[in-house]
């Protein structure tokens, strides 16, 4: 019989003794390179971590691999980040730069340190999503390896953190990454009134829609959707897969900009749509990564150092980084939701 | 006039300030209305609270505003002031005047009513304060006839209100005290008779000091600015520097975008004419020195007002420049301004002001239907959220489903 | 018979020749002293405005006096400011200090120019107006004859622009100037249901709430308040004589600081309250002026040379200010209505 | 395995970045159901859409969270993926392992599962990926034995996360790791069943750089910090400067406050402590000479979540500096936690995360019905409308009317 309720697994039994040894006494860090973090405690032990991308959908297989590096290089302790890197706690040095052979060897990337970009925050797209909008890994390979230069090196104007979500729903951290790519549906959903009637709690899915854009029609014992409030957020398909929201001709995929997680000298903020579609273009999305790469670029022509890429476009303001990147501005860029007054340019300071 | 005391209100005759008190007790010497209004005020003093009522619509055949009725709470008490109502008389522009024309002024409020004004009203207007219900189409009759219109009330165009501009200012961008007076006359029917969901105002400042309080005070706001960069006078900045005047400190360092340069060593100043967002700041601390660029014309806001009722709103851009051309009759501007109001006329609900509206229905929707055009300079940023209104018709709905429906 | 629709009077006709011989061709300004403004334009003529405070009600004999000084100095040209000053327009410099002794010797204030305190905009109150939750006129002369020091000199960090008005609505400018005196209401209206049976037209009553408040009660041919909902705002008063708001022992007045109207340096900017509530208490209203200059001389002890009270507050941080003022911060002074988002701290960032 | 070609799929176990669709390949070998999943996988490139449904509530006995269904839309053509749920698995803090634990759980989906995982999902959770219905219960019973428990799904506390903490950071002003384990372990009832109106997230991190994002993603956020003045070793100041790090440009020009200043002279470098917010940036810039305080804690803001419903919101200061100590088993956090819980569970809405319930309701309810102490550190800035509601039962009620009615 199972036990309920007895909580995750003791984080002190996954600890290797140099973390034991000088728990809550770590003194500094640097990066000796790329992917390499080390840290130095008050008892001048040093601990290396060795950071490794991963896909984030990885097999047993590949976790029983990565089991046995650890346990050649780093008596077997290891731990993911948030970010859904590997870092292998490596506390012998020597072993550092033997690690970092074999992991080269056998084509897994270290990297993602210091002023790079470090994996992409995704959800589950087509593989596992009920409602999205483009495939989430797909498009983050596709990235990924146009930007790999940017992983295993240091030479970015500062961090770069990219966020993913399949659809409007906005999973992951995408509101609040430098570069946020979302899914996009764009049309209504497509009743099947054959369906509902068979099976659909109508006040249930009603009740779904964040806008009130579904109301019930009991003639039809069905419902209508008001296409003028819908925002295509697919919440409906959860409740009924009469609603069904996908439209392969439509869908595609918006980039917002801009944000960060971070209080250092700034507050939070959020991602910002500086490209409101790009179409859906498997396997590569071409699309999509010129469109990243070109803001990428912009971004380290003409930012300062240690600047972020909204702090860069918030000191040189949103009206100049259209102008530079020559991204066209559009009302669909305009807020017009809840919170839209705050966005409105409230003074006549601004740049031509 | 009355002897009855004012004990409270005379405390406020001390002091260096000028007095109120000391005004009405003034009128008061010629107006039994004006001493009525001491008792009723003195009272108010004593009991901590008003005694007006806003009451029956007051007002001049032909116009639909101009004149807001006011009537005191205990008539049978103060049947001097039982009827004791407001003229706006549309002041000139800049408020500039003769003595001749002031005289006017006051001799026909002498003969009509109170003897008390206010120069001039929030919004613009000369307000004569306090005449009876009797005398309103004599005192209209009699101001017009000396060349005075009346101002707005109501759900129309407000009086209009500019800066003091070319009369007097170097930072004037554009004719100011014109502007208002062409396009207040383009507008008479709008400003005098009420149809609209609720008021418009339009103020005019001639830069971004904003010296009317335009983008905080006004539906339609027009700042004065130019299009290419500033000029610098080097001997003048010179000049500053040799009277030990903190030109880092005070001017370069205080520059919300850091363009302005200043070289200790050949103690000139430059810009990044790019970089500038036409504060005035730099002019603002260094006039003699540095001047507005040559292409100037405007920048419109729209949507400021005050509290009520959804909470204060600050104009927002919608065209960052336009020509303010004397020459053109400010034609654009009027074009403008027309299909603004006739889509809040047909969007607005009863008591929201144009702000309102395009908050509750978007901003995309409003420049769409307006045809103004969308450009990056309306938002400080873009939405943070991607619930995009689409379009539907500009969407490419020539597929069909797998279940074979069309899209 | 009247002539409909003539329009305002002609500028052109008020202005003396040397500001027509000058339009447009003015070229720089300063301020000799304080009250004095000097413009000079290309041709080298120089035009100098003696600013005097005015109370805004003014009497015609006032008017007429103003004149009479007009005609003797400026050539009988004058202008009104937006704040309610007179400026005597004085084209021969020799004329100026002759101006401003007869000024001086009448009792006349002059001042109000550069970093000074200029004239309060300010509303009717009890003199004319029918929802005032405090006097006007009265308020601006006690507030003013406590800082009068500051309207006759120049040294003051930068300028100060205060507003009145004299209920919740915020008539004028009090929401965007450095210190806003606001009346307050704090109690629901009272209903008299027999006038409101009379002759209100209640559909137009119930119309009139700002926050839907107002209910029609059919059966009492009268309404309803529901006293949760209640702002204090006053405008069913307006409807109805039947709905007094007016409650002299809970009306007075809150403090609200920090606004600009001006684009230099910074967008224009709300006046945000610091102090939710003083009595009423006339003549003098001391709590008022108390208030007012301890706000003011914190300002001139702290903030740098030519920052704005908001300007300096920004800069310290509001937190800052609180504690520095000793003012107490309570839940009154956090927003709670429609655009409260935007004013809570989302960040991990402030002072202690 | 099926033999069918995955063309498009192929192209991406191109390039440098690891592959997603090899591991796919890779758990194919084993699975049926993840050699189906490359099928399905496949058509959606081809027509770019997905093929998942939502669908009957699954489970395991005793919780009401922890699994999610999910179906596939042609169940006939992909019997294997007809049922592939998700499981969601409780991480151990900071994401650290043994590489014990590790093969265990890829042992168990082995036995159970499609072999697929994600390390980790966004929340936090290990989470395994794709199973039948029938093999829900027996997964959960055998990872139960093996020490593991389920992670919150549903309206409930999601599972809890942390950044790394004092276990490798010398940034962490608070145990993150015990934190999120002991806080955790307190509240497993609301993470493993669901009663509130929507979700509610908690995440640790140990400083202001909000490693784990807490602020922007979470509906409670602990971000630590300290109360005295941060430390400088001024010795190791001298360090930097020596190797021509600008401690002036890189450091003391982008301090948010300007606390900190640099003496060229002497090469020290002082902070004036009051005026500090703790932002993490000097320290960040340089971590062998800057230090925490030494009375740390963290600060609670409230209200973070992403975009669906009402729009993203960001968490706000509620309570600006809290011990955080293992010593008195984070007492005064789980009490404010469940205050917090509590008031939410009787104002909000359905599929209302908190933060829109404060928005809706105002944050001075909030406060007051919380008993939080106000303080204004919980704002930017006071509000800019005078619409105070007023506690009536705090005014003076005793005068009456004039006309002798009570007040």
């Amino acid at each position: 019989m199972a036990k309920l309720d007895q909580g995750p697994p003791n984080y002190k039994e996954m600890l290797p003794p140099i973390i034991k040894e000088n728990y809550g006494t770590w003194r500094y860090h640097e990066i000796p390179r790329s992917g390499v973090l080390k840290h130095v405690s008050e008892s001048g032990a040093a601990l290396y971590s060795v950071r490794v991308a991963t896909p984030r959908l990885v097999s047993i297989d590949f976790i029983r691999d990565v089991c046995t590096l650890a346990d050649d290089y780093c008596d077997g302790f290891l731990r993911w980040t948030t970010r859904n890197n590997i870092e292998f706690l490596v506390s012998d040095e020597a072993k550092v730069n033997p690690l970092i052979d074999t992991l080269t060897a056998k084509g897994l990337c270290v990297g993602g340190t210091g002023a790079a970009i470090s994996n992409i925050i995704h959800t589950q797209g087509w593989v596992h999503c009920h409602t999205p909008a483009t495939d989430a890994s797909g498009v983050v390979k596709a990235v990924m390896d146009d930007l790999y230069e940017y992983f295993d090196s240091m030479k970015l104007p500062a961090k770069l953190k990219m966020g993913l979500a399949c659809c409007l729903n906005m999973c992951g951290s995408t509101h609040c990454s430098d570069i946020g790519i979302v899914g996009v549906h764009r049309t209504p959903p497509r009743i099947d009134h054959e369906k509902i009637r068979k099976g659909t709690e109508i006040p249930t899915l009603v009740a779904s829609c964040p806008t009130g854009a579904i109301r019930p029609d009991p003639k039809n014992k069905s419902v209508i959707v008001n296409e003028d409030k819908c925002m295509y957020c697919g919440n409906c398909y959860t409740m009924s897969p009469a609603m069904e929201i996908y439209d392969p001709k439509n869908d595609g995929i918006a980039i917002l900009i801009g944000g960060k997680v971070s209080n250092a000298r700034s507050a939070p903020s959020f991602s910002r749509m500086v490209i409101p579609f790009l179409p859906n273009n498997p396997p590569r999305w071409p699309e999509v990564t010129d469109a990243i790469r070109d803001i990428l670029e912009l971004w380290i022509a003409n930012a300062q150092r240690g600047e972020r890429l909204g702090e860069w476009i918030e000191r040189i303001g949103w009206e100049r980084f259209f102008s530079l990147s020559g991204l066209p501005f559009s009302d669909m860029l305009i807020d017009d939701y809840i919170f839209a007054r705050e966005t409105f340019r409230t003074s006549a300071g601004f740049k031509f | 006039m009355t002897e009855k005391k004012t004990p409270l209100l005379d405390e406020l005759e001390k002091g260096k300030w000028p007095s109120f008190v000391t005004e009405i007790k003034r009128a008061a010497v010629k107006s039994e209305a004006a001493g009525e209004l001491l008792q009723v005020l003195e009272r108010s003093y004593e009991e901590r609270r008003g005694h007006w009522k806003h009451g029956g619509i007051v007002g001049v055949r032909g116009y639909g505003g101009g004149v807001i009725g006011r009537y005191v709470d205990e008539p049978e008490t103060y049947p001097n002031v039982a009827e004791f109502h407001t003229i706006r008389i549309n002041q000139p522009s800049g408020f500039f005047y003769n003595t001749k024309t002031l005289r006017t002024i006051c001799d026909l409020w002498e003969k009509h009513g109170s003897g008390l004004t206010n120069m001039h009203g929030s919004t613009g207007d000369i307000v004569l304060l306090g005449c009876k219900t009797e005398h309103i189409q004599p005192i209209f009759d009699d101001y017009s006839e000396a060349g005075f219109d009346l101002g707005g009330s109501g759900s129309c165009l407000r009086t209009t209100n500019c800066c003091v501009g070319p009369g007097r200012c170097e930072y004037a961008c554009y004719d100011t005290l014109e502007a208002c007076y062409n396009i207040t006359n383009e507008f008479m029917d709008e400003l005098h008779r009420p149809m609209w969901p609720y008021k418009s105002k339009i103020k005019f400042s001639g830069c971004a000091n904003d010296c009317t309080g335009s983008i905080a005070r006004s539906d339609i706001s027009v700042i004065g600015t130019w299009r290419d960069s500033l000029r610098i006078d080097q001997d003048a900045v010179k000049e500053y520097a040799a009277k030990k005047f903190d030109i880092q400190g005070r001017v370069c360092d205080k520059c919300p975008t850091s363009c302005l340069k200043f070289n200790n060593e050949t103690q000139e100043l430059t810009v990044i004419a790019e970089d500038c967002t036409r504060c005035m700041h730099c002019i603002n601390m260094m006039p003699k020195a540095i001047q507005a660029g040559k292409e100037k014309g405007a920048t419109i806001l729209i949507g400021g007002k005050s509290t009520i009722v959804q909470s204060a709103f600050m104009s927002s851009v919608v065209v960052p420049f336009m020509k303010m051309e004397v020459e053109d009759d400010f034609e654009e501007f009027k074009d403008l301004v027309r299909r603004i109001w006739e889509w809040w006329d047909e969007n607005g609900k009863t008591r929201e002001r144009i702000g309102e509206t395009i908050f509750r229905l978007g901003m995309g929707k409003f420049l769409r239907e307006t045809e103004i055009p969308t450009v990056p300079q309306q938002v400080f940023r873009p939405r943070a959220n991607p619930y995009v209104f689409w379009q539907q018709d500009d969407l490419d709905k020539s597929g069909t489903a797998l279940d074979g429906s069309k899209l």
